[in-house]
């Protein structure tokens, strides 16, 4: 969230799309309900499905699954033609006026440079024109027919409202309504909010459907503003945390990245990271990677990363490809190449798409250790349980160590909240019998391998016998001394820049935040991004004063948010070019003349001068972008595609499916259904009752929503004579799953492309362990295909039968 | 002599006969009605108090005699299934015996005679008057009342049976019904009293001859006049 | 400003901790089942309510889980019969329920999917408390609270007969009828309703029922001005009014929201029988009684006298005469 | 450690003021005694508050739970109940069905409390020790890794890339968890390692 869930009470209209907010975030969309009753706050769902969230909403569209982009460069379209632009925004602060190399072009649902083979763009076009001075060329008169902003036109053009019902199933008249009460917010002192979650991101081009919409709202100037922004409802209480942290394949914490085979040797990897400005006197803050990544590198190995040997650079792992996403990891465990896998609080064979891949991967291992509170159906994947988990035991010769761990309640630390809050949590309760807490259990593996490399040598034992492990108690690291750690410290005195007789930070003392990090090895920080959370203040992660000076919804007293405590992302872009906020009533920060000051830490140098300095100060330009040049492989503008598994086919270009440049391995290309065999249109989702496959152990939430069911539209009911409560069968070219119809009102069947679609709404929370009943999960239906960005699997838009059918059988388990 | 007795009939119950004495006893029920009667009797006595003890708060203390109010509840339908079977072997027997006749509306219209105690003004009549038959008319009417409305009232194993207006009227008619056999019932038992030497019809079972003669006369004269007279006693 | 303003909220501060005196007390009774003669309060407690919005609710049950787990609540883990009302009914176990009714609305053509929290209305003029026969099993407060007292309880099951909106439910574990509370344990020191501090757009809050009419009043015109014309309070004057009132969209038409009662009262024929009924049913007995008595001690009794015995005698020694003679001609 | 559960909160709010005389309607203020208490003892008296987060969604819900025993004081603590805290800015006390029930998903009856392991071919899960279990895991992963790991790319380029074993880790573990898992991992070279953040 570029926004605090407190801050969505300051909004005029909130457009969920892409998510159900009422549904997954109930606490948060408390606070939609409060600017609908104070601020007469108008509130739109689009959806596939009237939702929970339509059931309190102003205005309803239904939107076929998978059609985001066309809608939303509709609405940008009907702005732009509308005049509905706040231009001063746009002008200033977003690259509409760079001008792009000739030769960038888009023809038939494709970008220039498209290589079928490589299934991937030559993006050598997609860039700005770059002057003798080297910065960027550009035309503030937005005249230049190559400029962004004409570019930008010509790219919307064919997105019309009739274009939109063709493609989306929107009723032209509700797409209409939607675009005016979007488009009224083009005022300063009107914004909205974009409230989206795995809706827009579980698509093979989820990256572009959130692009869409934050161009959009940069158009209608929302970004920076108190109730505007593009609020990211991340879906677990700590996966803001775990990506911030970089515990992904192609990341490392702070956002810094992975080296990969190009960066031979840390300074290669330093040349293409710390990027340059491209306009005059822009901050460009990347240009500070070098000071974050030593004291990374410094975190990570202390003594042992010295200058000389380039700060340890090659104990890191080097990528041959983007990223061991979970993808491409199950393709190679499926292929045999994987032997071990470690499952931390994670339940793959229902979390990932095509269940029968994934079980049949798992079964490949050599070995799979699990570290829950709770029973998973992972860990027992080997486990028969009837048609709910059919499996052959006997063959399956993996070797599963199922590890008890503590949960929230028996341990102190921090979780980062959508809204970038680190709130630090206290224990309150003994762990149940022999429960470990995850620090402990890591702490053990990793201590008892570096004694065996120790002892026996191994294979590049370096980076595991200098890991700083300094811990009081190696055995068990405590939350505060990792805490301290992530925050960062001196290593040796540090001195102050402007008068290096003064000790700025004494050796061996914490950091006060990463602006006072070096590149030199004199300091150590183990995320960047979160240094300032723990530092010699104390715990400003347990800071429980929650005064709101002026009733803003900043709380700057409660907890830590990173960076530096800022609430709200590109505040400065609350204000205009000269400073003043664009809304009096909603001032975040304002330029007194020599500084910035308000209600919030300001998104910029506290004295960069308002007309020099843009707001977007992580990009070289200094600006936002419209057009995002060669960063996304699939467009620098969004352009529609279709699911991988379509009812309908791409209007632009009827001969290409999903994604052009979307990553599929072989064997699931050949596993991809067709609309012929697989006539409708499914989607999956979670329900208000339960949290992902956890809440289906607890009694209470287990009563309140007991059993797995599929919801179906009265007409589809009808035509396949399916009952209310009955049993059905939903199958897709990679599974099938028995469950109970909850036949509906809220799900209508859509015209697109002229044919009607139907949709089966699937929900996720079911499995074969817990309290509630035993049901199944849509990932044993959903495609094993991901975003073309990012890898996340296209998980919301597939292509299922369905038939009435009878009850699944079980089979008694012996304990 | 016995022609005119022989020409006119009244109904007898089966063990109805005459002991010649002296004194003359009439044999009016055997054991198997008695104890039938008497079972009866105390399954509509714990009815009625426990009945009471749910019907109006001021007499909720005598939940005490069945171990508190949710024994009560417990129990007061029980107790009901227990006096509708045992009553209704009663009935099966008795009904023919019950069946109103021309004398009963003679003995009906001259009812301040019967309250007088002036039985030599009313007709000569047979086993029961019609007071007697009203009364078994009457219990047996209302006892159908009570268990079919008793049953839709009772929560624990028909709460679903019916629905909640239907059992409101229900709880309504029982306890109308429950006030009428209890009416009833006291009418019983006073007669009973009243009509000296006529409890002893219940205990050992005979009455006097003389009762017979003074009450239901008819009754006598046709167990005489068919013979029905053990002489040796 | 108008955004500085936040809805009432149920709780201003976390419960306590430290060991408190409950508040509502024997001395609070206005009304105790089966009792004729209950003293007056010593004082007026300020009468509460739990106002529930229905336009702002989602439907996402907060307040039954939250309602279990403050009540200790052990509801059973049903199946699903194509619906989102789970439970399918209030039980002995779930004190409150959302209903979910999926409504075309006739006007716009639009599909409204109507949320109701069901539960006990604490009506002012409670149908249980006149059906139940056990004194003191049903009682309620001066604050409005109308509360079932365990203890007292006999599982006959009038409650629910007495019941305009049929809530009570008898449990057939204990055969002891169990409702909402009100939470009268937090009630009573000072803490709102589980369900209402729970409930997430805070649909459901809770305060004085004067305060609660007067945000009401906000929320209904607020509703107005989105359109439903007929937005409107249910506070059912029917049953004096109730301690849980519902804001409605369609306040006209309060059946289409799960059957809500149009015009909640409590029913006739039950007014009768705790009525009437009740007393003339004792009267006609105490008279019939009495008469009795007194027949018995003034009146005569109906004697048998020596001369009937002697008649009686006479006519069986006949008969066994002409007997023995038609014998002796045989 | 910050663990002052201040009583301070939201009342300079409008609407605030209707909690507040729902307090003295109680007749709060004069706290009497009671002769014969009908309502149910509150059931929160005595317990050990401590400031939680709710461990589900993003949201981030301020949580109180109400224990027995402290483990500050190295009591054995036992959850009686857990409820929103009213001073957190975002759920101001409230909760969701999930955050609501989250008593009963810390006593879940299907929460681990030993370690299993499961042979291969096995149809259950045997209980083993901590020591043995641990010791297994790190002589596989060992193995493992001496076996495959690859230090040098066909250029001749270090790599240190360990693709035959991966991880998986939790969102639902704290920042303190997670970063300790990330230098595990990344040190041992793992590059299959991703959080809930990929799908």
């Amino acid at each position: 969230m570029t926004n605090a869930w407190t801050d969505i009470k300051n909004t005029d209209l909130v457009v969920v799309m892409g998510g159900n907010a009422a549904e997954a975030h109930p606490c948060g969309f408390k606070w939609v309900t409060e600017a609908k009753a104070h601020r007469g706050a108008k509130l739109i769902v689009v959806d596939p499905r009237y939702t929970r969230t339509a059931s309190v909403s102003d205005f309803y569209a239904p939107i076929r699954q998978g059609s985001d982009i066309a809608f939303l460069n509709g609405v940008m379209k009907y702005c732009i033609d509308n005049g509905r632009v706040q231009w001063e925004y746009m002008k200033a602060f977003t690259n509409a006026s760079y001008i792009v190399k000739d030769g960038f072009g888009y023809k038939d649902g494709l970008f220039t440079g498209y290589d079928e083979e490589k299934r991937d763009y030559d993006r050598s076009t997609w860039d700005y024109v770059i002057g003798e001075d080297g910065f960027a060329v550009t035309d503030p008169t937005l005249e230049h027919p190559r400029c962004v902003w004409n570019l930008l036109k010509e790219h919307l053009a064919p997105y019309t409202p009739e274009l939109v019902e063709q493609v989306c199933g929107t009723p032209k008249d509700k797409f209409l309504k939607v675009a005016e009460m979007i488009s009224e917010c083009s005022t300063p002192t009107k914004t909205m909010t974009s409230m989206y979650a795995l809706g827009w991101t579980q698509h093979s081009k989820g990256s572009q459907n959130i692009r869409a919409m934050a161009m959009l709202q940069l158009i209608l100037g929302n970004i920076g503003v108190r109730g505007g922004g593009m609020n990211a409802l991340r879906g677990h209480s700590n996966i803001q945390g775990l990506t911030d942290l970089g515990l992904m394949s192609h990341l490392l914490t702070g956002y810094l990245t992975m080296p990969s085979e190009k960066d031979t040797d840390f300074e290669t990897y330093m040349s293409t990271r710390q990027f340059k400005p491209l306009r005059p006197g822009q901050t460009s803050y990347w240009q500070n990677y070098k000071k974050f990544m030593v004291s990374f590198q410094k975190a990570m190995w202390g003594d042992a990363a010295t200058v000389e040997n380039g700060w340890a650079f090659n104990y890191l792992p080097k990528l041959d490809v983007p990223a061991y996403d979970v993808l491409r990891m199950f393709e190679l465990m499926n292929n045999g190449k994987v032997n071990g896998y470690l499952c931390q609080g994670f339940n793959p064979i229902l979390a990932f798409p095509n269940r029968a891949k994934i079980t049949s991967s798992l079964s490949k291992l050599k070995f799979m250790v699990t570290m829950d509170p709770l029973e998973t159906e992972t860990s027992r994947f080997w486990e028969n349980h009837g048609d709910f988990n059919d499996v052959d035991t006997a063959s399956i010769k993996t070797e599963v160590f199922q590890l008890p761990t503590t949960c929230f309640a028996e341990e102190d630390g921090s979780l980062t909240n959508s809204g970038r809050w680190l709130q630090w949590h206290w224990q309150a309760s003994s762990p149940p019998g022999e429960a470990k807490h995850d620090s402990w259990i890591i702490a053990q593996i990793f201590l008892r391998m570096r004694e065996l490399y120790r002892k026996e040598g191994g294979a590049f034992p370096d980076p595991i016998l200098n890991l700083s492990w300094d811990y009081e108690d190696e055995n068990e690291p405590t939350a505060e001394e990792l805490a301290k750690e992530i925050n960062g410290r001196a290593l040796s005195d540090v001195m102050d820049p402007t008068d290096p007789t003064k000790v700025l930070v004494a050796s061996g003392k914490q950091v006060v935040n990463f602006s006072q990090l070096k590149d030199d090895g004199s300091t150590m920080c183990g995320c960047w991004v979160y240094s300032g959370c723990w530092n010699e203040v104390g715990n400003n992660m347990g800071r429980r004063d929650n005064h709101d000076p002026d009733d803003t919804g900043a709380y700057l007293g409660w907890t830590f948010a990173w960076p530096l405590n800022r609430r709200t992302l590109y505040n400065r872009a609350s204000a205009d070019i000269n400073g003043k906020a664009w809304d009096p009533t909603r001032k975040i920060i304002e330029w007194d003349g020599a500084k910035w000051t308000g209600y919030d830490v300001p998104d910029i140098a506290p004295t960069a001068k308002p007309q020099d300095v843009g707001p977007f100060i992580m990009n070289q330009e200094g600006v936002s972008r419209l057009f995002a040049r060669g960063m996304m492989r699939d467009g620098p503008f969004p352009a529609h595609m279709e699911p991988f598994e379509s009812p309908v086919e791409n209007v632009f270009n009827r001969k290409m499916r999903g994604n052009p440049v979307a990553r599929v391995f072989a064997s699931d290309a050949a596993q991809l259904g067709t609309s012929a065999e697989f006539p409708y249109a499914a989607t999956s989702y979670r329900l208000t009752e339960h949290f992902h496959y956890w809440t289906k152990h607890n009694r209470v939430n287990s009563a309140l929503q007991p059993e797995f069911f599929v919801e179906i539209s009265e007409e589809l009911a009808k035509e396949k004579n399916i009952e209310q409560g009955g049993w059905v069968r939903v199958w897709s070219k990679r599974g099938s799953v028995k469950a109970k119809a909850v036949v509906t009102k809220r799900i209508r069947p859509l015209i697109c492309d002229g044919k009607p679609v139907h949709i089966v709404g699937i929900p996720l929370h079911w499995g074969f362990t817990g309290s509630a009943k035993k049901g199944f999960g849509p990932n044993s239906l959903a495609a094993f295909v991901g975003d073309a960005n990012i890898e996340t699997p296209e998980s919301k838009a597939f292509l299922v039968n369905i038939e009435p059918s009878t009850a699944p059988k079980d089979k008694e388990v012996n304990v | 002599m016995s022609t005119p007795a022989s020409t006119k009939h009244t109904k007898l119950g089966s063990e109805d006969s005459i002991r010649r004495g002296p004194p003359v006893e009439v044999v009016r029920y055997g054991p198997g009605k008695r104890i039938n009667h008497w079972v009866t009797a105390i399954s509509l006595i714990l009815l009625l108090l426990s009945g009471l003890a749910m019907f109006h708060p001021s007499l909720f203390f005598l939940t005490e005699l069945f171990g508190g109010g949710q024994m009560t509840r417990w129990i007061h339908p029980w107790i009901g299934v227990v006096l509708f079977i045992s009553f209704f072997i009663l009935f099966a027997q008795l009904w023919k015996l019950n069946i109103p006749n021309r004398d009963d509306v003679k003995w009906a219209s001259q009812i301040s005679d019967v309250i007088g105690g002036n039985e030599e003004n009313l007709p000569e009549l047979g086993k029961y008057n019609a007071g007697q038959k009203f009364i078994f008319w009457g219990m047996a009417s209302l006892i159908i009342v009570l268990i079919v409305t008793g049953i839709m009232a009772w929560e624990q194993y028909f709460g679903q049976l019916t629905s909640i207006p239907t059992q409101r009227i229900a709880l309504l008619v029982h306890s109308l019904a429950a006030v009428a056999i209890i009416l009833i019932f006291m009418l019983h038992v006073y007669a009973a009293i009243w009509t000296r030497g006529t409890i002893r019809a219940m205990t050992r079972g005979t009455v006097t001859g003389g009762w017979a003669w003074r009450h239901h006369r008819k009754w006598l004269k046709d167990m005489a006049g068919r013979g029905r007279i053990d002489p040796t006693k | 400003m108008a955004n500085t303003m936040d809805s009432p909220r149920t709780a201003v501060s976390n419960p306590p901790v430290q060991p408190m005196e409950t508040n509502l007390t024997q001395r609070d009774l206005i009304r105790r089942s089966a009792t004729s003669e209950l003293p007056p309060p010593e004082r007026q407690l300020t009468p509460v309510a739990k106002l529930i919005d229905v336009s702002k609710c989602i439907g996402c049950k907060a307040c039954q889980s939250a309602c279990v787990e403050w009540n200790d609540t052990n509801p059973e883990v049903g199946e699903n019969v194509g619906v989102y009302t789970n439970p399918h009914d209030l039980t002995a176990d779930m004190f409150t329920l959302m209903r979910f009714s999926e409504w075309i609305n006739p006007e716009t053509d639009n599909l409204e999917w109507l949320i109701r929290k069901d539960g006990c209305m604490h009506c002012a003029d409670p149908g249980c408390l006149k059906a139940c026969p056990s004194p003191g099993a049903i009682v309620q407060y001066s604050n409005g609270i109308v509360d079932f007292i365990h203890d007292n309880c006999i599982g006959c099951g009038y409650c629910v007969k007495g019941c305009p909106f049929n809530i009570p439910r008898i449990s057939k574990a204990d055969h002891r009828a169990y409702k909402c509370t009100l939470c009268s344990d937090r009630v009573a020191v000072g803490q709102g309703p589980a369900c209402a501090k729970a409930c997430p757009t805070q649909a459901i809050v809770f305060g004085t029922k004067e305060d609660m009419k007067k945000h009401a009043e906000g929320r209904i015109a607020d509703l107005k001005s989105r359109g439903y014309a007929n937005a409107g309070l249910y506070d059912p004057p029917g049953v004096g009014g109730t301690h849980v009132m519902y804001v409605l969209h369609h306040n006209d038409k309060p059946h289409i929201y799960a059957d809500l009662p149009d015009n909640p009262a409590i029913s006739a024929v039950v007014q009768t029988w705790k009525g009437a009924t009740k007393y003339a049913g004792l009267a006609v007995m105490g008279l019939a009684a009495a008469g009795t008595l007194l027949h018995g001690l003034f009146g005569r009794a109906n004697r048998v006298s020596k001369h009937e015995e002697e008649e009686a005698k006479e006519l069986v020694d006949e008969s066994v005469e002409h007997v023995e003679k038609r014998e002796e001609d045989a | 450690m910050n663990m002052d559960l201040s009583r301070r909160s939201f009342m300079k709010l409008a609407g605030a003021g209707v909690a507040a005389t729902s307090l003295c309607a109680m007749g709060f203020s004069e706290a009497e005694a009671a002769e014969v208490a009908h309502v149910r003892a509150f059931k929160l008296a005595t317990t050990t508050e401590t400031r939680q987060t709710c461990p589900y969604c993003s949201v981030a819900c301020g949580i109180i739970i109400y224990s027995k025993g402290d483990v500050r004081k190295g009591d054995h603590a036992e959850v009686v109940h857990i409820e929103g805290d009213v001073d957190h800015p975002t759920n101001r006390g409230t909760l969701c069905p999930k955050g609501a029930a989250l008593k009963d998903f810390v006593k879940s009856p299907t929460r681990l409390l030993y370690p299993m392991h499961r042979k291969p071919g096995a149809d259950t899960f045997e209980r083993m020790s901590w020591d043995e279990a641990l010791d297994r895991i790190a002589r596989l992963m060992k193995d493992d890794r001496d076996a495959n790991l690859l230090l040098k790319n066909e250029k001749g380029l270090d790599v240190n890339r360990w693709t035959t074993t991966g991880m998986l880790a939790a969102s639902a573990t704290s920042n303190e968890t997670a970063w300790a898992t990330f230098k595990f991992a990344k040190s041992i070279g793992i590059v299959g390692f991703d959080n809930q953040a990929r799908v």
